[in-house]
């Protein structure tokens, strides 16, 4: 508990518009068990005491390293894990504490794209049917019209109609990722995550889908959580970004401060790390050392101070503190 | 775009239903357990009509009599016409068998999911209801039942429909515990997360999501439920729960040849019975694996 | 010795002489003064007849003999013992002082004489020179140590020892006295007992008790407290012709004969008695694994056990019969002639036939026609007569209605019936029963039910009719007929009858109570408080190469084992 | 010149539905060599997986079926092998990364189990030897506390490090082959950076030929040696990577590479290529990217365009090009020919 | 998880006192008592009552549970009408007769079942495929004792390979190795159809399991690791496709202990089973009562082991 950083005082607010989402000082731990009976040995930190606001009709980008946490921010977020610790706000009301029937009815809301596209289908059920399924569950419409609009949703999402009939497994992995995501969107929601939505999209149909979502952005006032690990697709998309590294946000800032000006050590590799189309250029990389520490276990003071190219022994002893640097631009590095 | 438009036409998509029914008519063997099945029935419900003898009719002169012009089945030791009887049996047979599994079927499906998908109380509860059920002794129950409906003075033929309702009632704790353990690792797969966050009600995720999961292992169940109850069927009729004598059923016909010797000398008391439950079983069971391929997404065109 | 016709040739003093019960079957067929209705040889003994058949593995047991046996349930105590199967072993270990003859009366056994006084209360018992296996002498004083065990309020085995009368037992039973006043042991071979009120049972009941070994059994045994007794149910001790070696529960019961028994020794050195089970004892016999068994007598068993050549297949009369009850206090069967007509409009003849073939008879008193009470004089048959029954209904007032159902003061004569399903003769009684019935225009609704369901509705009443079988005793004293009789299932009453029973059990005299009990059956016969259905048969199937039975229906095999040779 | 690993020669690859067949590859040709860095590119749902998938022979039979061509690996037909031959290849010279990293690990069975199975296996090592060795590799491929990882189970990894998981599984036997169906799109770009460097290191020491399947061109710029386009199951370009972001002949490629966003050169909108994907089921006989070609001609209505080679082995399936493709052909002589 | 399995311990003891009161009560609903069941045609009225009173049955219900319950929890079943003697030592007798039968079929059927069930749903709808379903279906189509009797005719009177029934040869005084390979002769056709009757279902479940998993991804990964055929089978398939057969083995428990009342009877094996059967007929309530709380509990223990290895099994669920 200790080592929860001071950052969750600080409720960045930023943007414009009101506020649809905020998280404060989430925390989700997953217990580790051992021994012939099975007893808990610890905690993997998947999110440790992560606070952020998302504003209505914006979209906010998050990326991170591999396991620092995204998706079970996403899940968490949206009630689809127990929390361990914080809270989440949705329009204003705690989402861990609504009833159950209250929750149903806020799901309508809020949607997820999962970042698995086949685990998170179920193998006997057909796409048409799983697409339009919600729809029929909420009573949002009739029989006949949810199956004119899954075609539509379809279409839009770059699938055609001969499709609806289809089971997940005859899909290949970029179609199977446009049925969650057209999953997500005909239910018409204010507030979506996309969990990595576009990663197994070859570039036509994620442009597609970009395009689609900035679209719906603009007229419909939609918002997104949208985990990525493409920073070039989050620059595209997003207003703001937050990059997290082992359960914790490490720097938050609008898009374009954040490409043009990355603070963190760690920004600064990911930057460095994007590939980019062209052959003929060889960047320099930022390549981090060491190993990547254990989320169960993570390094005293600065998380990253293992890996970081400019840690000192402050680093080691003190958790940097969260702090504005004006421009809305947020970071926890005591170099910064 | 005017392509599009002609596939639309061409591709036009077809309810899952008539998805199943086609597949399931597509299946060969499918088909062919259908068509015994019907059969069994039609020979059940309408060829007594056509029997020259009669449920009651004893003649103890022509008992044991093999397979013969008059009597094609041959007689049993009351010399009653046992293809008559075999007919009639299948009567009583073919509906416990079928309504009995049924029940325990529902009830155990029904139970076993709600168990495993809510877990905590309902798990609790339902599971230790079917730890009652597994260590109750059945016997003793089944002679108070008895006796109960004997003195209730439940007309005998109507005693028919308890049986189906008891033989299903004790049915359904295996199904049930298979159904959980089943669902248990099923709802903790993404797909059940993604029905939680489309906010779908709890009844949806239960018998669209997660039911569909254990059919293959639900029809494993069915068809061996059905040669079960049909048998134990006679067993209970022991009791006063089944079918009283004059009336016959599969089971019963067949433990009337309960030594060596009848088996050996007079197979044609015990042979056809037999075949009849078999050929039943093997009907369901081809069903029931049409059944699955049809809604297996991924066997197709078999 | 009367009445019994088959057994008669077969005295108990014969019996030494190891006379082949061949002779015996022989003389049944001519002798036989009662020819059971038609007088078939289907009953009777046939023996073998081709031992060479005989298989490898009987041959081969030259010193034993096995003996197949349902389960016995180990409980090898005559205190206590209570299935026929445990009873068969008790009675090869212990002697008692009375045994019973091959006509069901008895002779003397350790007792080598019993003086009554003049009263009939007083039985004084001159034991032999006996011992038990262990060697040690059978003394008077065993036999009072019996009785009180007996006579002991922890005793919970199958007889009803109170009921004898013994003066000072339902003290003793109370805990209010140490001793049995009516119990004096005069000295070491002699002992008399006192009862307050005797009857024709009172000699049998005393003489029936076999004399344990106080020494043994007495060692734990406190009064009110018989579970040191109990603990050596399966370890036990007696003065019969064998003793137990080894018994291994469910599986088989290894006898010694007992070289300190007084009579004739047994002649096979071994006896084993094996677990079998209806399903295969045929096939161990067969296959020479065992050399007796009880088997069901059916067509088919008869016949594939006489077809194996070398066995001696006995056809026995069973002690007991099968009835259908009615329930006399309910209004539809307090007519008699209601009762009359249903007897006559019941097929019997059929049923017997279906269910056992030859191997059964139609009987119309409730007595065995092997015993010495048994009367055919002045006894209706009640032969099928559809068309009396008919007229005898209309005459007591049931019309038949307009859907064939006769109908008296609105309501229609529908009976309803349970049975157990487990007796062939269910299978064959229920549907001749509701055919024969349905064409008299009576609805007969059958079921199916557990013996204790069916018993616990005729305790409350409820009931109309069911099929049931008593077992008879060697003594035709009964409670089934008389008012109110802790056996009276149908609800029975009639004061004659009562008076009949009443006076039969106090006569001493056998002649005088064969009058008395004729004249009881025919009243009942008249009566029809029940369709008596039929007395079926039993089979000991036993290998030809053991010899020197003496087997009746009152003499079960294990009363002449001592006398059986294995032949050469 | 290095030599030809493996060679598709007119591979089709079918899939019975209930709609029709699906002809998933159709008459597809191209060939890698060793040490080689072949990245294939193309449209969702065009048949890259059913390609690889077809060489690893795990088509899953039925629906699906190799109907015709063939797959040479060092010169023997893949297609020609008994099952026991072909398994012996399997994990072994030939490793491959699945695209689906959630189901492809089983769900009962450790980490540390799966890894070292292939270790046990083919390099017949002890299980002692097995266990380090599959802890190197899961440190290898960058994951944090190796041990612990070793021990547990699937489901209780991020879906980034199952990816790595079973990229760890691939390389465990050293393959002279390694195919690699979207590797790194669940990973980071940290990490996909080291995991292209350590695939780029395989290559290098052992001069394992990788196959690579990736919708990232930045990717593909900088792992490919060499590149192959594919649209509707056939392969519609083929060039070094150079030639090809230098000069994309076939439209779809130029759509594609205008498709992708680039960082620090943010768009308002991006390009995507208008309509959509041809129904898979009967294909007729034309350019299957007709209707969304911006340059579509009568003649691709009706038939469909050969693979034809240009300069520099650079190869194109359009009849914009056909001229230039017949001249070019007859001059080198053979079709096989590429720098 | 040992919090897991505390819990479900202290759950036990509500649903066994549960048990104990619903199987008491119906033991007093049951028709007739051990008394009238009994059937002594000689028994009066008197004797009876005297004999209802020697072995509590007059006392009230409730108080009759009470005492039961009581001795129950010292260990006291009380004694077996029948048998005279302590209800323990009656079970004692008797089950481990049918546990040995028992469990020498529970290892056969699952081990033949998981093998046969492989291969049919390997070669799904074969030739082998075929033949092993229909056997099946042939075997439950005929009551248990039927194959009992048909197996003894063959192979103990026809071909006389083996004895006809019993657990030993009658009047052998064998001991030692002499004594087990008698037993062990005596047990081949017993435990013969025991297995063949109960390979039939579970056959099934392992096809219907295998056919299930084969088709899943992991099974495409080992395939890609280039694993032996078998291995990818009997090993990544096998185990998951147990999984749902796990919850079955539960039920075997009390099956070891429990005895077979029918075949018993037709291999006149001496097993608890029918001794069972008739402590009910005879509404030996001592003995009946007493067997029915000992099966409660293996059944209870039964499907705790059973939820446990479930867990085990299959890492994702969690017990909890
Ligand atoms: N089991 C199957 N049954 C029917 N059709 C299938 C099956 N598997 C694949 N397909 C079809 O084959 C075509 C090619 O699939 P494939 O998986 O090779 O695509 P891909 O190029 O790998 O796409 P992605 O980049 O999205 O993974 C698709 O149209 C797909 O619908
Ligand atoms: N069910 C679970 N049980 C135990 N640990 C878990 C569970 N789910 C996730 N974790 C752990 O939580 C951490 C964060 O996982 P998460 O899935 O949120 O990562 P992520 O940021 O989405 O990574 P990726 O980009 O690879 O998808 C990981 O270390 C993972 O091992
Ligand atoms: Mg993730
Ligand atoms: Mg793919």
């Amino acid at each position: 508990m200790s080592e929860t950083p001071v950052q969750s005082k600080q409720e960045p607010n930023s943007g414009h518009g009101q506020p649809l989402v905020q998280v404060e000082n989430l925390k989700k731990y997953f217990p580790i068990t051992g021994g012939v009976f099975q007893r808990r040995v610890g905690d993997v930190k998947a999110v440790d005491g992560v606070s952020f606001t998302i504003n209505k009709g914006e979209s906010f980008g998050l990326v991170g390293e591999s396991g620092c946490g995204k998706s079970t921010i996403g899940r968490t977020l949206l009630r689809l894990n127990d929390k361990t610790d914080g809270s989440v706000h949705f329009e204003g009301r705690d989402l861990h504490k609504l009833s159950k029937s209250e929750l149903r009815h806020m799901r309508t809301k809020m949607q997820i794209v999962f970042q698995d596209p086949f685990s998170s289908l179920n193998p006997r059920i057909k796409v048409g049917d799983a697409i339009g399924e919600a729809l029929l569950d909420h009573g949002l419409a009739s029989r006949q019209d949810i199956k004119e609009r899954v075609i539509e949703t379809m279409k839009i999402c770059g699938l055609a109609d001969y499709h609806y009939d289809r089971f997940p497994h005859e899909f290949s992995g970029g179609q199977r990722q446009r049925i969650g995501i057209a999953r997500a969107l005909i239910m018409d929601p204010e507030f979506i995550v996309a969990d990595e939505p576009v990663s197994a999209l070859d570039v036509s149909i994620q442009a597609q889908i970009i395009n689609l979502m900035s679209d719906l952005q603009r007229e419909k006032q939609l918002t997104y959580l949208f985990i990525s690990h493409d920073l070039s697709v989050v620059e595209h998309l997003c207003n703001r970004v937050g990059v997290m590294y082992l359960g914790t946000m490490m720097e938050m800032a609008p898009t374009d401060e954040l490409f043009s000006n990355p603070l963190h050590p760690y920004t600064k590799a990911l930057m460095s790390a994007i590939p980019v189309p062209d052959p003929t250029l060889k960047r320099e990389r930022i390549v981090l050392q060491g190993d990547i520490p254990s989320p169960a276990n993570p390094p005293s003071g600065c998380k990253f101070h293992t890996r970081c190219p400019i840690a000192s022994d402050i680093c080691k002893e003190q958790v940097p503190e969260y702090r504005n640097m004006g421009n809305e631009h947020f970071v926890a590095c005591h170099f910064a | 775009m005017e392509q599009l438009q002609e596939q639309l036409k061409i591709v036009k998509p077809e309810s899952p239903w008539k998805i199943a029914i086609r597949r399931f008519s597509k299946n060969k063997l499918a088909l062919i357990g259908l068509f015994i099945l019907v059969l069994m029935f039609l020979l059940c419900f309408v060829g007594p009509l056509f029997s020259p003898y009669e449920l009651n009719q004893t003649n103890v002169r022509n008992k044991n009599q093999a397979p013969n012009a008059s009597y094609w089945l041959g007689t049993d030791k009351l010399g009653r016409d046992i293809l008559l009887r075999v007919m009639l049996a299948g009567r009583i047979s073919l509906t416990v068998g079928l309504v009995a599994t049924a029940i325990s079927v529902a009830i155990g499906a029904t139970l076993g999911a709600v168990a495993g998908f809510y877990r905590k109380y309902a798990d609790t509860i339902i599971m230790r209801i079917a730890d009652i059920f597994l260590a109750l002794p059945t016997l003793p129950i089944l002679i108070t039942l008895g006796a109960i409906l004997s003195d209730l003075k439940v007309d005998p033929g109507q005693r028919i429909y308890f049986l189906m309702l008891i033989i299903g009632l004790l049915g359904w704790v295996g199904l049930a515990r298979l159904v959980r353990s089943q669902i248990l690792t099923l709802r903790e797969q993404e797909f059940m997360q993604a029905t939680e966050a489309l906010g779908l009600r709890d009844n949806r995720k239960i018998f669209r999501h997660l039911l569909p999961n254990t059919v293959p292992i639900i029809i494993v169940s069915a068809t061996l439920g059905v040669a079960g109850a049909i048998l134990t069927e006679s067993a209970l009729s022991f009791l006063g729960l089944g079918v009283v004598p004059p009336t016959p059923s599969w089971g019963n016909m067949i433990t009337a040849a309960n030594s060596l010797i009848e088996f050996r000398k007079r197979p044609w008391t015990w042979i056809p019975p037999g075949i009849c439950i078999l050929v039943t079983v093997t009907a369901i069971n081809l069903i029931g694996d049409g059944l699955r391929d049809a809604l297996d997404p991924k066997m197709k065109n078999r | 010795a009367c009445g019994g016709g088959e057994e008669a040739a077969a005295p108990a003093d014969n019996g030494t002489e190891a006379t082949a019960p061949a002779d015996n079957a022989g003389e049944t067929g001519e002798t036989g003064t009662e020819p059971a209705e038609g007088g078939e040889s289907a009953i009777g003994l046939t023996e073998a007849e081709d031992m060479s058949m005989n298989p490898a593995p009987a041959l081969a047991r030259t010193d034993s003999a096995i003996l197949g046996t349902v389960a016995p349930q180990g409980v090898f105590n005559p205190l206590f013992q209570q299935t026929a199967y445990d009873v068969a072993i008790d009675d090869t270990i212990f002697s008692s002082m009375i045994k019973i003859k091959a006509d069901g009366t008895y002779e003397n056994d350790l007792a080598e004489e019993i003086e009554i006084s003049e009263d009939n209360k007083t039985y004084t018992f001159h034991l032999r020179d006996a011992k038990y296996s262990d060697g040690t002498p059978v003394t008077a004083n065993d036999y009072l140590f019996t009785m009180k065990m007996y006579m002991d309020s922890s005793y919970d085995g199958q007889s009803d020892p109170l009921s004898w009368n013994v003066v000072g037992a339902k003290e003793y039973n109370a805990g209010t006295a140490k001793e049995i006043s009516g119990i004096k042991v005069i000295d070491d071979k002699t002992v008399s007992v006192t009862v307050s009120d005797y009857d024709a049972m009172t000699q049998i009941n005393l003489g029936a008790v076999a004399p344990m070994s106080e020494a043994y059994y007495g060692a734990g045994y406190k009064q009110g407290d018989l579970s040191s007794v109990k603990q050596l149910n399966n370890k036990p001790m007696g003065s019969g012709p064998y003793k137990l070696t080894k018994y291994t529960a469910g599986q088989e019961v290894d006898l010694q004969a007992n070289e300190n028994y007084y009579g004739d020794k047994a002649k096979i050195p071994n006896l084993i008695y094996k677990v079998t089970t209806d399903t295969t004892n045929m096939a161990m016999l067969q296959s020479g694994e065992t050399d007796l068994d009880n088997v069901t007598v059916n067509e088919d068993n008869v016949e594939e056990l006489k077809s194996m050549g070398f066995l001696d297949v006995n056809v026995l009369k069973n002690n007991g019969y099968g009835y259908v009850a009615m329930n006399n206090k309910n209004p539809l069967f307090s007519d008699k002639a209601v009762r009359q007509a249903l007897t006559f409009g019941l097929n019997r003849a059929e049923v017997v036939e279906a269910a056992y073939g030859p191997y059964a008879e139609v009987i119309n008193i409730p007595q065995s026609d092997v015993s010495w009470a048994y009367t055919a004089d002045g006894i209706e048959a009640y032969d099928y007569d559809p068309e009396k029954a008919k007229s005898m209904l209309d005459e007591a007032g049931w019309t038949v209605g307009a859907d064939g159902i006769r109908e008296k003061d609105g309501k229609k004569f529908e009976i309803n019936f349970s049975a157990t399903a487990d007796n062939p003769v269910v299978d064959a009684l229920i549907p001749i029963m509701t055919e024969n019935y349905e064409a008299l225009g009576i609805k007969l609704v059958t079921e199916t039910l557990d013996f204790n369901a069916i018993m616990e509705k005729k305790d409350k009443g409820d009931y109309d009719m069911f099929f049931a079988a008593w077992g008879l005793t060697p003594d035709p004293d009964t409670t089934v007929y008389i008012t109110d009789g802790a056996q009276n299932n149908s609800g029975y009453s009639n004061p004659a009858v009562d008076e009949l029973y009443a006076k039969g059990k106090k006569e001493l005299d056998l002649e005088k109570r064969k009058a008395i009990y004729a004249e009881a059956y025919q009243t009942i016969n008249e009566d029809a408080p029940e369709i008596l259905m039929y007395q079926r048969t039993n089979m000991l199937a036993i290998n030809g190469r053991l010899d020197g039975w003496d087997v009746t229906p009152y003499k079960e095999y294990q009363h002449s084992l001592n006398q059986v040779e294995i032949a050469q | 010149m290095a030599k030809e690993l493996v060679a598709f020669r007119n591979l089709e690859t079918h899939f019975k539905t209930s709609a029709g067949t699906v002809k998933a590859v159709n008459d597809v040709s191209f060939s890698i060599r060793e040490g080689e860095t072949l990245c294939v590119v193309g449209e969702s749902g065009c048949g890259k997986s059913v390609t690889a998938m077809s060489l690893m022979q795990l088509i899953e039979s039925p629906p699906g079926k190799i109907v015709g061509g063939e797959i040479l690996f060092e010169g023997k037909d893949l297609l020609k092998l008994s099952k026991k031959e072909m398994s012996r290849l399997r994990g072994n010279d030939i490793a491959m990364i699945f695209q689906e990293p959630m189901s492809s690990l089983n769900p009962v069975f450790t980490i540390g189990k799966q890894i070292s199975e292939p270790l046990l296996h083919h390099l017949t090592m002890s299980h002692k030897e097995a266990k380090a060795r599959a802890i190197e590799l899961i440190t290898m491929v960058g994951i944090p506390r190796p041990e612990k990882i070793y021990d547990s189970y699937p489901h209780e990894l991020s879906g980034g490090m199952r990816q790595r998981i079973m990229i760890a599984i691939a390389l465990s036997c050293n393959p002279k082959l390694l195919i690699a169906d979207e590797p790194t799109t669940a990973l980071d770009v940290t990490i996909q950076a080291q995991i292209l460097d350590l695939m780029r290191d395989i290559k290098g020491k052992m001069n394992t030929a990788i196959m690579m399947i990736t919708h990232d061109l930045g990717v593909v710029a900088e792992m490919a040696d060499f590149v192959v386009v594919m649209y509707a199951g056939k392969v519609i370009e083929e060039a070094s990577v150079l030639e090809l972001f230098r000069e994309p002949k076939h439209p779809y490629t130029q759509g594609l590479l205008k498709a992708k966003p680039i960082i620090n050169q943010r768009q308002e909108r991006l390009y995507s290529i208008p309509g959509q994907v041809p129904n898979p089921v009967d294909l007729g006989d034309n350019c299957h990217f007709h209707d969304r070609c911006e340059f579509c001609m009568e003649i691709c209505k009706v038939k469909t365009p050969p693979l034809r080679a240009h300069a520099d082995g650079h190869k194109t399936a359009c009849w914009l090009y056909e001229e230039e493709g017949q001249r070019n052909e007859r001059n080198a002589g053979s079709v096989e020919a590429r720098a | 998880m040992s919090q897991y399995i505390i819990r479900r311990l202290l759950q036990m003891i509500p649903t066994l006192i549960g048990i104990s009161i619903i199987v008491f009560a119906i033991s007093q609903m049951v028709p007739g008592d051990y008394i009238t069941a009994s059937q002594n045609p000689n028994m009066s009225a008197e004797r009876a009552e005297q004999l209802r009173a020697i072995y509590g049955l007059d006392k009230p219900a409730v108080q009759q549970y009470f005492i039961w319950a009581k001795n129950m929890l010292t260990g006291n079943l009380g004694d077996s009408f029948q048998h005279k003697m302590p209800v323990t030592e009656v079970i004692n007798t008797y089950v481990w007769n049918s546990f040995i039968i028992a469990f020498v079929t529970l290892i056969l059927s699952w081990v033949i079942a998981a093998f046969v069930g492989v291969f049919s749903a390997q070669f799904q709808y074969s030739f082998f495929d075929k033949v092993v379903t229909l056997l099946v279906f042939l075997l439950m189509s005929l009551p248990s004792f039927f194959i009992g009797l048909l197996a003894i005719k063959y192979f103990a009177l026809d071909l006389k390979l083996f004895p006809t029934g019993g657990m030993t040869t009658a009047g052998l005084n064998a001991s030692g190795w002499a004594y087990i390979k008698d037993v062990a002769g005596h047990m081949v056709l017993p435990v013969a159809v025991m297995t063949t009757l109960s390979i039939g279902g579970l056959t099934r479940y392992f096809r219907t399991g295998m056919l299930e998993v084969v088709r899943q991804d992991y099974i495409r990964t080992a395939r890609a690791k280039g694993l032996k055929e078998r291995t990818v089978i009997f090993k990544h398939a096998f185990r998951n496709a147990l999984l749902p057969a796990i919850t079955l083995l539960g039920f075997e428990l009390p099956a070891l202990f429990g005895g077979a009342m029918i075949l018993e009877r037709v291999f006149t094996w001496p097993g608890i089973g029918q001794i069972y059967l008739a402590s009910i007929n005879l509404r030996d309530y001592p003995l009946m009562l007493g067997f029915t709380m000992f099966l409660a509990v293996l059944t209870l223990l039964g499907n705790l082991i059973s939820d446990i290895l479930y867990g085990v099994a299959d890492p994702r669920i969690r017990l909890k």
